[in-house]
């Protein structure tokens, strides 16, 4: 398949679909605590709402406040082409790799603290200082877990890794990729600003994170914001159920059904990983903030010993 | 061009810094124009040296050999070798170096008048010229000179403001450091000299015994790591960087600490040839500790050009993983790991002297407008000085190796180097690999997290002080110089190929390995020579998307949105009095957190100071002090130093007592004790 | 003729140990004017032996020459120059008497010890005077350590010169005329320079005492 | 020529007593010493072409070859310049009070009678002849270093002259044993001759040699202020006009090595080894360097420093004879000329600096750089090069003794080396840089007082400089005569 028209499938389904998982995540979580919960649509109505309205600027903010949900948009964009939604589709030796992934997260995380210490309230502040924080403990456990992945493939791509991953019978049976697939899932929880890392519900100065940077935000820049988050949050659920949960393998027949179906099968696991989500959210706490170390520290420890695992029993 | 000889182009450009040196000091009574003519002449001589050594890089093969002269002094000789190492590092000094003196036409002109111009452009120009020397040096003897010279040009260039004390400290501190490594180096050479009898860099270290090439490896690693900064031998480096100009920094951080990372290559892998794989691991975890604990420093530095000095102590702790990956790999015989490695590292040093040059003059730069280093003290900076706002933050996002920049893509190749050096059967190369990583990507997000803050808190929000209200943009000779190393940035960060190949020019030169072929897929694509040909990146198509998608954004909003203005109001402020500089987030507010995560990195003391008014409720005043301690120096050198100290004050008075009497039973006793061994001899 | 020459060379050494018993500056003064005398006499034995085997007259000379500067002059200076600087009584040692005699004799023991390397090289009996003489400069040392006092050092310093003398005189029928000269007149010189040198440290520390000169230290 | 030399010293020195008028003797001085500098050239440019140089009269007791002509001409050079130097110094001194004619008068007499006893010793053939001038250099300077005449300059003239008398008197016992071990070999005119006992090396009695060699080491050695006999040495440098210590540490040191050098090429030859003798001088040249290191790290005044920085040196040169290969005898010598050259010039700034502040204690002075424009920069750039520091002549210099240590496989020896030129390195900046910056205290006029002076220490910077990199082919060949001379065979520059 062509690189123009791949890509053009990635970014189509991905920004369609990350608003939905919101929705689901949001209605499953209703649901287990037996309320009716918002419909599964809400976040796109939201989002074509705030489109409509005119956004409110701090008089303090610079350039920077304005161009930032653009970069953050952009980015998580530009990290969902890295993330094949499927292995059928990937076009031959195309170029950008996981590492790629995380540092250009980093560029719109990198705008967005700076967003937040650009209105000179204290809220955004707060709230970049924090995401320093995790994002500092975070990294390397995605790193480390990633290479061991990439090992396997002899390549940091995410396709090849996926690939690979293919081969492996019952990954989730496989003591390495056990290790790895908590590791990240501790990752996805803190990177996308879940409880039990941040609450994406709160407004309480304690304990938000996210919505402290995003705070000042407003109108359509806040939609901006809004969806890059959602697209980064179901970029980062791709990498994981396309990694740890591989389906392509399953498929038998070729040709363009066997695309839809793969992307199919694909919306069902993130549907799958959604629910997931949800349950964790309702079943643990938010923890205090200088606890949140501890937990990357278990995501680290646990993606180490992955990678350790990798060599005492072989592939 | 017809017999071209790039010889001559040396010998000129040596002689226009030369003369750049003589005419400052000439023109000393003309600040304006000895300063115009000075810089001028080092502009040019840096464009000759960097044309020079670009044609050397892809033209010339073999190395250049000029003899300036032979003295008739035992041992001493000053003959240069120019091969395409060197070119490559003096095409590094070039560029700085000529963008620097752009800068400094501006920069040097809050000199005027106040201190002497003509002795500072003098001291400047005759330190590339010493750096440029010994990145050439023919043999071991003068590059010992040249790098001796080198340290004291640039230890009286940090003292040049020397009323202050923390200067003259600074310098007494840095010229020792750097004098006892030199010593260590003096050792290694003269084991070189006294098993093959020659100082000749290019010469076969063959005869050379296994044992006194590991004694050789350690002194030079400590010698070299001296210079460099590495963690533990840092410690002159966060005073001697702040102390000097800033253009001086510039280069300092910029160029001299690479000095170090050339010595590494030419002695250790050019000159003892990579015995044992422990001499790469032994680099590999030095670097990953100077790479973390040197970003983390960082962080807890306000004054902005110690805590540049910090970063550079962490890159050069980045470029230490690097070598010691590819030594490593080399020792084993995985020559295109080593080729790859090896080609991040040399890339990250041109990199960082790029984006550091660029933040230490864009330090100078704010020093210059706000007349303080304190970062705590700035604020909202952007609204008065916009291009150099802009520029500082393309370096920072560069320093973070964040996407489109060159930063990242060195960095990307040392975690791909990382990747190839791990195998089955190596137990230990590849839990040091493994952490690697972690503290390759710990130390990103740190410096990210640090570079947030030094921009967000000294460009962003509210002015903090008086200082930081009445900024002026800076003079554009200043700009440009900034301007064209940001330009540099993310050109090698769009288009790497272009320098990649260079570099693979000085891989195949010390190697024989070559990686281009393997890099190249596609118009700016760099991908991996090791593996499937899907691993591979491409800046440019990332940055295109990231363009495309946000137009595209703007685009529809304008389309869908209604009325597209938006209205400007004040920060949301809870209702209370309206926000006040003194209500934002600081500097030590924005670290907080990693301090209370590190504490046992900085050992951080905190004290509250109270004092009460009417009622314990409403205190006239309260004062919050957070200091963080210098480990190494606390616990490694004061103590040592003590030591010495006290022995000596003691030994003084009990050996030097002043009393004739004594002094007479000294040389009673020699007599003695001389003519007991005579008879027992 | 040897042993006279070999009681001689006895007889000096004890004057030194007796010079090293002495307790009070004048008494010491005394002391070396026998030491120096005695040399003078052997000098004069060795002169007038060389006169008839030889025909040098230059021993003889030498030896008058001590008498008229060492016997006589010299010591005539030491005690003028005691008189004239202000004189307190105070103990002028470190060690005490016995302890620095036991020493001496530990000197000339280990001189022997270390000298008799050179045994039989010349002529039989050489060997003990030249040890004998030798422990003579060692003891003048010794005797410069344990004095306090200035002029105790000049003392000792003249002794070491005596002891440098006799050595010359018994291993080689003295050096060569023109450097013994040389040697009488360097000697002499530093004898007046230490004479000023005395008068000044008595005006500018009310005391010849060496304990003051402490300042220079470290 | 060479025995005119002595006399025009002589002479002159005498004058000085008779003359009056400040300005009468300031000129003489100038025109000795420059006559006399000039002489020195004409006689080194006979030794280059007839290797020595000898005259038949008083029993041709003159004698002078490549090795004493290094020192001779170092002798002279400095006596030049220090003259030179003096009148500004002087001047100053007279209006400040602190000398008058006569004393004037009678600096001139010394300071010339101090480097006639000084030639004298480098220009005998005979070995007595050579200890009576040594001892005569202790006589001559003594008055000069207690020329202050206040407490402390009297205190360190006493030590001086009596550490020196006796280490000198030990030196004597020395040469009557060297006399004694050629009595069977050498007779009545060639006695004690230098030549003489050099040929006849091998034939002389090693016992009673070795013991005459201990002496003369613990004898010169206390001359030349090698630890542990180095006692004297601080106190009578520091206490000396600046002038004088410049000649005591760059030309007084020397000769007193000379002396050791000489006795150390007999014994060497006669015992066909220089096992004996280099251990000692190892040994005692790593002392000395290393007390020197560890007193100057907690230094408080920066005239002692320098002293210790001499006995340094002197460690340094006593070393690489105790190595005694060509290549460090070389480095030996040709140390001892940038050694004395460098050394001097800190001393002479010194002088400036201290007839600026009026103290002595580091911690007293601050802003020398901005206080004396031309002093302040050379004191601190030969405070550099005395520390080893490229591009200056001492660098060149250690730098080939430590490869001749290297090179003669002492590779731990070379290493300690090494380290111990660090922690020198290292106290010196510890201790001294501080003097240097910030501003004055207290209302101390900028600018020099001694122009001449200056002019003296402007010279000797380049002379330091220019040789640090590139060596005169005339020196270069006198080195090698006197490396010749020692070690004897063919000369090579190592």
């Amino acid at each position: 398949m062509n690189p123009s028209s791949y890509i053009l499938i990635q970014i189509l389904t991905i920004l369609a679909v990350a608003p939905l998982v919101n929705g689901i995540i949001r209605k499953s979580k209703a649901l287990t605590q037996k309320r009716q919960g918002p419909p599964l649509l809400q976040m796109y109505w939201d989002l074509y709402k705030l489109l409509q309205k005119s956004a409110v600027v701090s008089e303090t903010a610079s350039w920077i406040f304005t161009a930032t949900p653009y970069i953050v948009l952009a980015t998580a964009v530009a990290a969902a082409v890295l993330v094949p939604v499927s292995t059928l589709i990937i076009p031959a030796g195309f170029p950008g790799d996981v590492i790629m992934l995380v540092y250009i997260l980093a560029l719109g995380r990198f705008f967005m603290m700076l967003a937040g210490l650009d209105t000179g309230s204290t809220f955004g502040g707060m709230g970049s200082s924090r995401e320093a924080m995790i994002s500092a403990l975070i990294e390397p456990s995605i790193l480390v877990s990633m290479l061991t992945v990439g090992l396997i493939a002899q390549s940091t791509a995410v396709g090849e890794m996926m690939a690979a991953m293919k081969l492996v019978t019952a990954p989730l049976l496989h003591p390495v990729y056990l290790l790895l697939f908590l590791a990240l899932v501790i990752v996805l929880l803190a990177e996308t600003s879940r409880i039990p890392v941040d609450d994406p519900a709160t407004h309480l100065e304690l304990t938000m994170v996210h919505e402290a940077m995003v705070l000042e935000y407003s109108g359509r820049q806040l939609a901006l914001m809004e969806l890059g988050a959602a697209v980064k949050q179901l970029v980062l659920i791709t990498l994981l159920v396309n990694l740890f949960l591989p389906h392509d393998q399953l498929l038998t027949m070729t040709g363009s059904g066997a695309v839809l179906l793969s992307v199919l099968l694909y919306l069902l696991k993130v549907v799958l990983a959604a629910v997931g989500i949800a349950v964790i959210e309702t079943s643990t706490v938010k923890l205090r903030l200088f606890s949140v170390p501890n937990l990357a520290a278990l995501a680290f420890i646990l993606s180490f010993l992955g990678f350790l695992q990798y060599f005492v029993l072989g592939r | 061009m017809v017999g071209f000889r790039p010889e001559q182009v040396y010998l000129l450009m040596m002689l226009l810094y030369g003369g750049a040196a003589l005419s400052a000091l000439l023109l000393r009574k003309h600040p304006h124009w000895g300063n115009l003519t000075a810089h001028g002449l080092c502009l040019a001589a840096a464009a000759l040296g960097t044309a020079a050594s670009l044609l050397q890089l892809t033209v010339v093969e073999a190395p250049l050999r000029v003899s300036l002269l032979q003295s008739a002094l035992p041992l001493i000789g000053v003959d240069l070798v120019i091969d395409r190492l060197s070119a490559f590092f003096i095409l590094t000094l070039s560029v700085l170096g000529g963008c620097v003196s752009i800068y400094s036409f501006g920069y040097l002109q809050h000199y005027f008048g106040r201190r002497d111009v003509g002795l500072f452009n003098f001291l400047y120009a005759l330190f590339i010229l010493s750096m440029f020397w010994v990145l050439t040096a023919g043999n071991a003897v003068f590059f010992f000179i040249a790098w001796e010279i080198m340290s004291l040009l640039s230890y009286f260039l940090v003292v040049f403001e020397s009323e202050q004390k923390e200067n003259q400290r600074a310098g007494t501190i840095y010229i020792i450091m750097t004098h006892l490594g030199t010593s260590f180096l003096l050792v290694g050479f003269m084991l070189m000299f006294s098993f093959t009898q020659s100082f000749d860099l290019l010469a076969g270290s063959a005869t050379i015994p296994g044992w006194a090439k590991d004694v050789m490896f350690i002194l030079f690693l400590i010698g070299f790591g001296t210079k460099a900064g590495v963690i533990p031998l840092h410690i002159w480096l966060p005073y001697a960087h702040p102390a000097a100009a800033s253009n001086v920094s510039a280069l300092m951080s910029g160029i001299m600490i690479k000095t170090a990372i050339y010595g590494l290559l030419r002695f250790v892998l050019g000159y003892l040839q990579l015995q044992h794989a422990w001499w790469g691991m032994l680099l590999l975890g030095l670097g990953l500790v100077s790479a973390v604990l040197g970003v983390a420093y960082a962080l807890m530095e306000h004054n902005i050009k110690r805590l540049l000095a910090f970063h550079s102590i962490e890159n050069i702790g980045i470029i230490l993983i690097g070598l010691g990956v590819s030594f490593t790999a080399l020792a084993q015989g995985h020559a295109l790991v080593g080729a790859v490695a090896l080609a991040a590292a040399l890339f990250h040093t041109f990199n960082h002297a790029l984006f550091k040059g660029g933040l230490f003059l864009g330090a100078g730069a704010l020093q210059l407008a706000t007349h303080t280093k304190d970062i705590e003290e700035l604020g909202g900076l952007i609204k008065r000085m916009p291009r150099t706002a802009l520029l500082m933050l393309i370096f920072s996002l560069a320093i973070s190796a964040i996407v489109p920049f060159n930063g990242f893509v060195s960095e990307w190749l040392t975690y791909q180097a990382l990747l190839g050096s791990i195998g089955p059967g190596q137990a230990g190369i590849n839990i040091i690999a493994a952490l690697a990583v972690a503290a390759l990507a710990f130390s990103g997000a740190l410096a990210a997290a640090c570079f947030v803050k030094l921009f967000g808190i000294s460009f962003l929000g509210l002015p903090r002080s008086e200082h930081a209200l009445h900024a002026r943009e800076a003079p554009a000779s200043m700009q440009l110089g900034m301007g064209l190393l940001a330009g540099l940035c993310l050109a090698a960060g769009v288009y790497p190929l272009g320098f990649l190949r260079l570099i693979d020019q000085v891989g195949v030169a010390l190697t024989g390995t070559a990686i281009a072929g393997g890099l190249q897929g596609g118009w700016g694509t760099v991908s991996y020579p090791l593996a499937a040909a899907g691993t591979s990146i491409s800046p440019p198509a990332a940055l295109a998307v990231m363009v495309g998608v946000g137009l595209a954004a703007g685009i529809l909003l304008r389309v869908l949105g209604g009325s597209g203005r938006e209205r400007r109001y004040g920060t949301w402020d809870c209702g209370f009095a309206a926000i006040n500089s003194r209500m934002q987030y600081s500097a030590t507010g924005f670290s907080k957190p990693l301090r209370i995560v590190l504490r046992l990195l900085y050992r951080p003391g905190r004290e509250l100071v109270v004092e009460e008014g009417r009622s314990p409720y409403f205190p006239d005043l309260m004062k919050y002090k957070v200091s963080t301690e210098a480990i190494f120096e606390k616990y490694l050198y004061d103590p040592g130093l003590q030591l010495i100290n006290r022995f000596s004050s003691k030994l003084e008075y009990r050996v030097q007592t002043g009393s004739i009497h004594m002094y007479l039973l000294y040389i009673f006793l020699t007599m003695l004790a001389l003519m007991l061994y005579n008879r027992l001899v | 003729m040897a042993n006279y020459l070999d009681a001689l060379s006895v007889l000096i050494l004890v004057s030194s140990f007796v010079l090293v018993a002495n307790k009070r500056i004048s008494s010491y003064i005394a002391t070396f004017r026998l030491q120096s005398l005695l040399i003078a006499l052997t000098a004069g034995m060795m002169g007038l032996q060389s006169l008839r085997l030889e025909g040098r007259v230059d021993v003889l000379v030498v030896g008058l020459l001590i008498v008229s500067l060492k016997v006589i002059y010299i010591p005539n200076l030491l005690n003028r120059t005691f008189a004239q600087v202000e004189y307190r009584v105070e103990k002028d040692f470190f060690l005490n008497i016995p302890l620095l005699v036991l020493i001496c004799c530990g000197l000339v023991v280990f001189s022997y010890f270390s000298i008799s390397t050179i045994a039989g090289i010349n002529a039989g009996t050489i060997n003990m005077q030249v040890v004998n003489s030798v422990s003579v400069v060692l003891i003048g040392l010794l005797f410069m350590i344990s004095r306090k006092k200035a002029i105790g050092q000049m003392v000792g310093f003249l002794v070491i010169e005596n002891g440098l003398f006799v050595t010359a005189l018994f291993s080689t029928h003295g050096m060569p005329f023109i450097v013994d000269m040389g040697i009488f007149i360097d000697m002499i010189t530093a004898v007046l320079i230490m004479g000023i040198l005395v008068f000044r440290i008595n005006e500018k520390f009310e005391s010849i005492n060496l304990h003051e000169l402490k300042n220079l230290r470290g | 020529m060479g025995l005119f030399l002595l006399a025009v010293t002589g002479i002159t020195a005498v004058l000085f007593l008779l003359l009056p008028g400040r300005n009468l003797l300031h000129g003489l001085s100038l025109a000795a010493s420059a006559g006399l500098l000039g002489g020195a050239g004409g006689l080194t440019r006979e030794v280059l072409r007839q290797g020595q140089v000898t005259y038949p009269a008083l029993g041709g007791f003159f004698y002078l070859d490549g090795l004493s002509a290094i020192i001779l001409d170092i002798v002279l050079l400095l006596g030049f310049l220090v003259s030179v130097y003096s009148v500004g110094y002087l001047e100053a001194e007279f209006r400040h009070g602190q000398v008058d004619e006569r004393r004037l008068g009678i600096y001139y007499f010394l300071m010339y009678a101090f480097m006639f006893t000084m030639m004298l010793a480098l220009t005998v053939k005979n070995m007595g002849m050579m200890w009576i001038a040594i001892e005569a250099t202790t006589l001559a300077s003594a008055f000069l270093v207690g020329f202050y005449n206040d407490k402390l300059s009297v205190e360190a003239a006493w030590k001086y002259v009596i550490i020196c008398s006796v280490g000198i008197a030990v030196a004597l016992l020395g040469i009557i044993f060297l006399h004694l071990s050629s009595l069977s070999v050498l007779n009545p005119p060639q006695l004690l001759d230098w030549t003489a006992l050099y040929d006849q090396a091998e034939a002389l009695q090693s016992p009673i040699l070795r013991l005459a060699f201990i002496f003369i080491l613990v004898g010169f050695g206390t001359k030349a202020g090698l630890a542990p006999m180095h006692t004297w040495l601080p106190g009578a440098h520091s206490q000396a006009p600046s002038p004088i210590s410049a000649l005591l540490s760059g030309v007084l040191l020397n000769s007193a090595l000379y002396g050791i050098i000489r006795t150390v090429a007999i014994v060497n030859k006669n015992l066909g080894s220089s096992a004996f003798t280099g251990r000692l001088l190892i040994a005692i040249g790593l002392l000395s360097m290393a007390t020197a290191a560890i007193f100057i790290l907690t230094q408080k005044e920066y005239k002692r420093l320098l002293a210790y920085s001499s006995i340094e040196h002197m460690g340094i040169i006593a070393l690489a004879v105790g190595i005694f290969t060509p290549a460090s005898i070389f480095g030996a010598l040709l140390h001892m000329i940038n050694h004395s050259l460098t050394k001097s010039m800190l001393f002479l700034s010194c002088g400036t600096v201290l007839q600026k502040y009026g103290v002595k204690e580091i911690a007293r002075i601050r802003g020398v750089l901005s206080l004396l424009p031309v002093s302040g920069p050379v004191f601190l750039l030969g405070l550099f090069a005395i520390a080893g520091t490229p591009p200056f002549s001492v660098f060149s210099s250690e730098l080939s003794i430590i490869g001749a240590v290297f090179a003669a496989d002492r590779l731990l020896l070379g290493a300690v080396f090494i380290l111990l030129l660090a922690l020198v390195f290292m106290g010196m900046a510890l201790s001294m840089f501080r003097m240097f910056y910030g501003g004055p205290r207290g209302k101390l006029v900028r600018g020099e007082n001694n122009l001449p002076g200056t002019v003296v220490l402007m010279l000797l910077l380049a002379a330091i400089a220019v040789t640090g990199l590139y060596l005169p082919p005339d020196l270069q060949q006198l080195l090698l005569q006197a490396q010749q001379i020692i070690i004897g065979g063919q000369a090579h520059a190592g």
